[in-house]
């Protein structure tokens, strides 16, 4: 295809450009350079969709992908090959991760506009966001663990930077820094993974380490015991989940909301957590070799239910959101480990857009009361109908109401999950996966509208609160202070775009997940057929394209996927009748789950028929308001007692031990050595050597002192009398 | 024809200001003759087919190095700077009196007698050949061998040149007592 | 290889008749015709010169609506005649505590550099003392010992406004010669070597082929060297180690006579010189606007009517500059030299280098016309 | 008009520098031998090149010379215009700081 350098590289390069413009240049610009980014977003916007379009809309077929490397360096000496390449691999997946990015962050910096509107951190809010927006393109284009691992940092860096962007606060700096530390934990695993990967077939590259599982090269390889695939594997997922804010590593991401709500936004929905789990679907073949499968199910699973349990009783509304981010990412590890490779890719992509309209809808919230503790808003339908719709529609989709996109991706996930626990003859243990999964998804719709009630509906109960332990410290503007919102290009309109597809056929062609209810016709189910587990036989013997080269692929169609429309999987499969089974059921627990949690809500919020939760269960409602205590386990335990204990044992070692009989035995033995030495210096050197010396310089001296007179001159006659007497006596 | 006559001249005011350098006792009057003697060696570069080295001789020394000198020559205009006695033996306190040109005319000569041995000698080591009388074009030749075989001194001759202006200016600039 | 005037009249029919004349000695030949035209040259020249002074007083005079010399001769031409007459029989005075060697051999240092540079100045293709290999930079090498002169005429007048002089003008002469010469480097990079045959060679034809317009390095380079030669020549507004207001006369206070005509004489010279070098490096010199495919003696001539042409008309504006921009200070005359010239001399030079290099060293008349 | 000649022309010049150098106690004259002597060895390099090798090393040679000449001439009368700064001479002999 006529894909060259010029074609992909705007990608990256227009919101990197943006930064470095705005990072030395912004405070000169006009309204400190944000337009510029936001620009740069939707140059990317425009190239990335170009791709998409190709991709989809039949150019290519479902196996079709873009590899093109160039060397970066090159180190090989002799016959060791050390030499690392750089480049872009684009496949389906790549496409539309890169257009939902593109698309989601452009729409974030344009609500940013507004959002950040004077505020006095605003030029460098926008330094800060084309980085972390042109870092997570990079990383979906990067063909390589290496590239994709600078990536990872920078955005690592860039949240550093987002969360603790309003410096003055104590707590957005210790926010920022528990951000940066906890990632780092996954960080490293994801680094070990790597070089477990590197010193065994010598590369990172996605397509190498395919073609190698392909060829068995893992076969009989062990690292310390285990064998090499589980270990590269379980460290490349724990990175994802610390960069996914898996259980256990979830304690950052309800702290990064201490950031501007847009750039929660930009974390939460397009690019920092969907890391984690783009790496995990990118080496998902690993994952199967190593049989890791279970593991990732079950991290998923906890996640998605214990976060879902402690977004019951937040009562700020982005602590709500940030908990409901860490279920659904939990959801999409479900779908990874039970093998719903399509599935976990799609609530990616849903969740993407609704979370990050949720997010700016909240951040819409917020900017128009300064208020963001939800037993202090209600009844703001009223102002802010476009927000409100905006929310409603998120809302349902999170909830998994039917005909809404997150009904559509979680309903597959939890079907398989179904299969996979009860009818699949796997460890019976298993079923704590779909079990833990359903209880999450009723929790889900519960608390989702328990937010909705609490903001947008009852009576308004601004006016009479009067506390001021929230932070933006605004009491004076209280509720006649809001105005009724109109329909702003910045602020509303970009929830409404995102709004619109939270609707389920753009996704899925069918109105349910599953294959009930069919609408339209085999063509809309464009994103089934095109994502699929990559294949790694395809990728045996697959020759490299350098850099600058058009591609020499034909443009011909090639054969497309099976796809089976009952299963969901590629291929045909033995347990079709058993799959077929577990989708039907999950789909209709699914909804009924979904709507009972709703009337729940109904219930407890606006009927008030049943009394909150916190008078029901107290206690466990403390432990949940304590985020089951994580925080403090960390904190109090492993630090507190853990290493400071390490710290106290270290230093009663070093002080009993070295500093008594090392370092004091050997200040004895340099005493007596000194002794020795003394006598040596003063008898032998300084009399002898020192003091003979100096006689036998004197003598030479009475000689010297004639030649050496000072009269340069008289060095000439010298020079020439001895050049002079050389050429006589040599006789040449 | 021309040749011969142009070495004779170069040759005779090369020696003959040469000779009247070491001889005058004014300072100003040495740095003239030096500049007469490095014209007549300039001409001698002209009669080997050098017309390159003899520009830049004159470039380089009328240009630069004598202007210089006289520079030095009225900056360091002390107590002792014009000699009051105009013939050679007399009381001269900077220029030299008769026992220091008697050390160096005997000294010279010692060296002139070693030398006059050695081109004896070196002419038999290196016969002199026939060759044509004229390089043809020697600025474009010279201009290849500096870029060629000889950039490494070349370059590092730019490297002297500028530590050397960047030396003379930081020695010689004034200072605060 | 050098051409001279000798190998270039070689090739006309006249020649062997004059060969046959001197009893076939070529040596006596060559050395009789280059006595001749350096006779004619010299002659030119002092003419020139002497007719400069009388210029430089019209036009002055025009300048400041006056009528200036008009006694001797039609308009007063023959004003330099008589001044010149004046000068030869004035008493030559020369003070009592001066260096006498270096009070004589000044003027005359003056004198050799100028007229030596006069050897290798190309009044046309053919008619060329000289065409060294080295031409240019004969030229620049030995005009510098008119910097010498100066600073002896300086010194040897044993007087202080002499001494200043020299001083001011030995220091401004080696200082402008250096934007002076990469000016000049620059135009030896373009036109491949340093002879005038080669600089002409390479500007023949329409004014469009002319260094200046060869690309805005170059055409940058020529006000440079025009400015630099200005100061090298102790031109005004450069005139600093003459200035009469400050220093009476700077170095040649203490000269009279034909002593100071030298100097004179020497100063007016050596702006014609550098003039003429300037049409000839910038300018097109005595190229015929034209190309032709033979060579005869008349159209030497109008080349030489030409060359003479380009240089009286930079002579022109060298007089009008004086009688236009008041004097600098001596510190403004230094910062020029060394922190505007030079800087934008290198700046020209690495210009047309880096031009040369990308663009195959075509000018922009031939890249426009998209040709050879 | 041979080598012998340009040698001794060249032998000459480098005993007179030596002279120069030798019996003047001006330092400025001291630099002009050294000049005279760097002349010297400089025409051997070009006479060389003509008569006995015919290629144009030896220019190079010479131009090398007249280069570090310059510097030379350069930093010495630098030094020399401070040492009559300091010294308020230029005597050679007046150069003994280092001696005590």
């Amino acid at each position: 295809m006529e894909y060259t350098v010029g074609s992909i590289a705007p990608i990256f390069l227009a919101p990197v450009i943006a930064f470095v413009i705005n990072a030395f240049f912004g405070r000169k610009l006009p309204r400190q350079g944000d337009w510029l980014a936001t620009l740069s977003i939707f140059i990317s916007f425009i190239f990335s969709a170009r791709i998409f379009g190709d991709f989809v809309f039949g150019k290519f077929a479902t196996d079709y992908f873009i590899h093109k490397t160039f060397t970066w360096f090159d180190l090989s000496y002799g016959s060791n090959i050390w030499k690392v390449d750089m480049g872009v691999y684009i496949d389906n997946m790549a496409a539309i991760m890169l257009l939902m990015v593109s698309g989601v962050a452009f729409l974030i910096h344009l609500f940013s506009t507004w959002y950040m509107d004077h505020d006095e951190k605003h030029g460098r809010f926008f330094v800060f966001l084309p980085l972390f927006t042109s870092a997570m393109l990079g990383l979906v284009l990067s063909d390589n663990l290496f590239s994709l691992f600078i990536f990872w940092e920078v955005m690592g860096f860039c949240s550093y930077s987002l969360i603790g962007i309003y410096n003055k606060k104590e707590k957005a700096g210790d926010a920022s820094l528990k951000a940066f530390m906890t990632t780092r934990v996954g960080d490293v695993f994801l680094l070990l993974g790597m070089v477990a990967i590197w010193m065994v077939i010598g590369s990172v590259s996605y397509v190498d380490i395919y073609a190698a599982i392909a060829e068995g090269k893992f076969a009989g390889q062990t690292v310390i015991g285990i064998s090499l695939a589980t270990f590269s594997g379980l460290c490349i997922f724990l990175g994802g989940m610390g960069k996914s804010a898996q259980f256990p590593l979830h304690v950052w991401l309800p702290d990064a909301m201490m950031g501007p709500t847009p750039g929660s936004a930009l974390i939460h929905a397009a690019t920092m957590v969907a890391a984690g789990v783009y790496l995990s679907l990118r080496m998902y073949p690993l994952m199967v070799l190593g049989d890791l499968t279970w593991f990732i199910a079950v991290t998923g699973a906890i996640t998605a239910f214990i976060a879902a349990t402690i977004a019951l009783v937040q009562t700020d509304i982005k602590a709500v959101l940030a908990f409901s981010t860490i279920s659904q990412l939990g959801y999409m590890m479900i779908g990874v480990g039970v093998g719903s490779y399509n599935a976990a890719f799609m609530h990616l992509i849903t969740h993407a857009i609704f979370k990050a309209c949720l997010f700016l809808s909240a951040g819409s919230v917020i900017h128009s009361i300064h208020e963001q503790e939800m037993p202090k808003m209600g009844g703001l339908r009223k102002y802010l109908p476009y927000t409100h719709f905006a929310m409603m529609c998120c809302t349902l989709a999170i909830a998994g109401i039917p005909f809404f996109s997150g009904f559509v991706s979680k309903d597959r996930i939890l079907g398989d999950a179904l299969y996979y626990g009860f009818m699949s003859g796997q460890n019976p243990l298993l079923a704590i996966v779909p079990i833990l999964g359903f209880a999450g998804a009723g929790l889900t719709a519960f608390y989702m509208f328990r937010m909705m009630f609490l903001t947008f509906y009852g009576e308004n109960r601004m006016s009479h609160h009067h506390d001021d332990h929230h932070g933006h410290g605004h009491d004076d503007h209280h509720g006649h202070e809001i105005h009724h919102e109109h329909l702003s290009p910045r602020q509303n309109v970009p929830l409404l775009i995102l709004s619109v597809f939270t609707l389920g056929f753009w996704f899925a062609g069918t109105l349910t997940g599953q294959s009930f209810g069919k609408v339209f016709g085999e063509k809309t189910e464009w994103f089934k057929i095109l994502v699929e587990a990559p294949k790694v036989e395809k990728f045996v013997n697959q020759s490299r394209e350098q850099f600058g080269t058009t591609d020499t692929k034909p443009s011909v169609e090639l054969p497309k996927a099976i796809y089976e429309h009952q299963t969901g999987y590629a291929g045909p499969n033995p347990d079709d009748h058993k799959i077929h089974t577990a989708h039907t059921i999950g789909a209709i627990a699914s909804i009924i789950i979904a709507f009972s949690g709703v009337f729940l809500a109904f219930l407890m919020y606006i009927k008030k028929s049943v009394k909150p939760l916190a008078d029901i269960f107290p206690a466990y409602t403390e432990t949940l308001k304590n985020r089951y205590y994580f925080d403090n386990l960390y904190v109090d335990v492993i630090i507190k007692k853990g290493l400071l204990t390490l710290n106290q044992a270290l230093s009663r070692f070093d002080m009993g031990v070295y500093d008594r009989f090392a370092v004091d035995g050997w200040a004895t033995v340099n005493r007596w050595a000194f002794k020795a030495s003394k006598w040596f210096d003063n008898v032998v050197v300084d009399a002898i050597g020192v003091d003979g010396t100096g006689v036998a310089v004197n003598l030479f001296n009475l000689v010297l002192r004639i030649v050496q007179s000072g009269k340069i001159q008289f060095y000439f006659v010298i020079l020439i009398t001895v050049l002079a007497s050389y050429i006589w006596t040599l006789n040449i | 024809m021309f040749v011969q006559l142009l070495f004779l001249l170069s040759a005779s005011l090369t020696i003959g200001c040469a000779i009247a350098v070491a001889v005058t006792k004014n300072i100003m009057h040495s740095c003239i003759f030096l500049l007469g003697s490095l014209i007549g060696i300039a001409g001698l570069y002209a009669t080997l087919g050098a017309d390159f080295v003899a520009v830049t001789q004159i470039m380089v020394y009328v240009g630069g190095i004598v202007i210089l000198m006289l520079f030095a020559v009225m900056l360091t205009g002390g107590k002792d700077f014009v000699s009051r006695a105009q013939n050679l033996l007399g009381l001269a306190p900077s220029m030299g009196n008769k026992w220091t040109y008697g050390v160096g005319l005997s000294v010279g000569l010692v060296f002139l007698l070693t030398n006059v041995k050695l081109i004896l000698s070196i002419s038999e080591y290196f016969p002199e050949k026939k060759f044509g009388n004229e390089f043809p074009s020697t600025v474009t030749q010279i201009g290849h061998l500096l870029v060629k075989d000889h950039v490494l001194a070349f370059e590092l001759s730019s490297v002297l040149l500028l530590g050397a202006l960047v030396g003379a200016a930081i020695i010689a600039r004034p200072r605060k007592q | 290889m050098n051409q001279t005037l000798v190998s270039y009249l070689s090739q006309y029919e006249f020649f062997d008749v004059l060969l046959s004349l001197f009893g076939k000695n070529e040596g006596l030949l060559a050395f009789t015709i280059y006595l001749v035209f350096a006779g004619i040259i010299v002659g030119l020249c002092a003419t020139i010169g002497g007719l400069g002074t009388y210029a430089e007083r019209k036009i002055s005079a025009d300048i400041q609506q006056r009528i200036g010399p008009n006694r001797v001769g039609p308009y007063g031409i023959l004003q330099f005649l008589a001044d010149g007459v004046k000068m030869i029989t004035k008493e030559d005075i020369m003070p009592f505590t001066a260096d006498k060697f270096l009070f004589y051999l000044a003027p005359m240092l003056a004198l050799i550099g100028v007229f030596s540079t006069l050897a290798v100045l190309p009044w046309s293709n053919g008619f060329i003392m000289a065409d060294l290999n080295v031409g240019i930079f004969y030229l620049i090498a030995i005009s510098s010992l008119v910097g010498v002169s100066v600073f002896l005429g300086g010194y040897a007048s044993n007087s202080k406004w002499s001494m200043l002089g020299g001083l001011r003008g030995a220091s401004q002469i080696i200082s402008y010669e250096i934007p002076v010469t990469i000016s000049i480097l620059s135009i030896t990079l373009l036109a491949g070597g340093m002879s005038f045959g080669t600089i002409l060679g390479q500007q023949e034809g329409a004014p469009v082929h002319w260094f200046l317009f060869h690309n805005p390095f170059a055409f940058i380079a020529f006000f440079v060297y025009f400015v630099g030669a200005l100061a090298e020549t102790n031109r005004a507004p450069f005139d600093l180690p003459e200035a009469e207001s400050e220093l009476v006369s700077g170095y040649h206070t203490e000269y009279t006579g034909m002593r100071f005509g030298f100097f004179a004489l020497a100063e007016y010279i050596e702006v014609f010189v550098v003039c003429g070098v300037g049409s000839a490096l910038f300018l097109g010199g005595g190229n015929l606007p034209f190309s032709t495919t033979f060579d005869i003696i008349p159209l030497q001539l109008v080349q030489v009517v030409i060359f003479m042409t380009k240089t009286l008309l930079l002579y022109y504006v060298v007089i009008w500059v004086r009688w236009t921009f008041p004097r600098l200070r001596v510190d403004q005359l230094m910062s020029i030299c060394w922190k505007y010239l030079t800087p934008i001399a290198i700046f020209n030079l690495v210009g047309n280098a880096v031009w040369v290099v990308v663009f195959h060293g075509k000018s922009i008349a031939e890249l426009l016309s998209g040709g050879h | 008009m041979s080598l012998t000649s340009y040698l001794l022309i060249s032998l000459v010049l480098f005993v007179i520098g030596l002279v120069v150098m030798i019996s003047r106690k001006n330092i400025v004259a001291i630099l002009l031998g050294i000049e005279l002597i760097l002349n010297a060895a400089a025409l051997n390099f070009v006479a060389y090149s003509r008569f006995v090798t015919n290629n144009l090393d030896g220019h190079v040679f010479s131009l090398f010379i007249i280069v570090v000449a310059a510097a030379e001439a350069a930093v010495g009368l630098a030094i020399v215009i401070r040492f009559f700064q300091i010294k308020e001479t230029i005597h050679i002999d007046e150069a003994t700081q280092l001696r005590n």
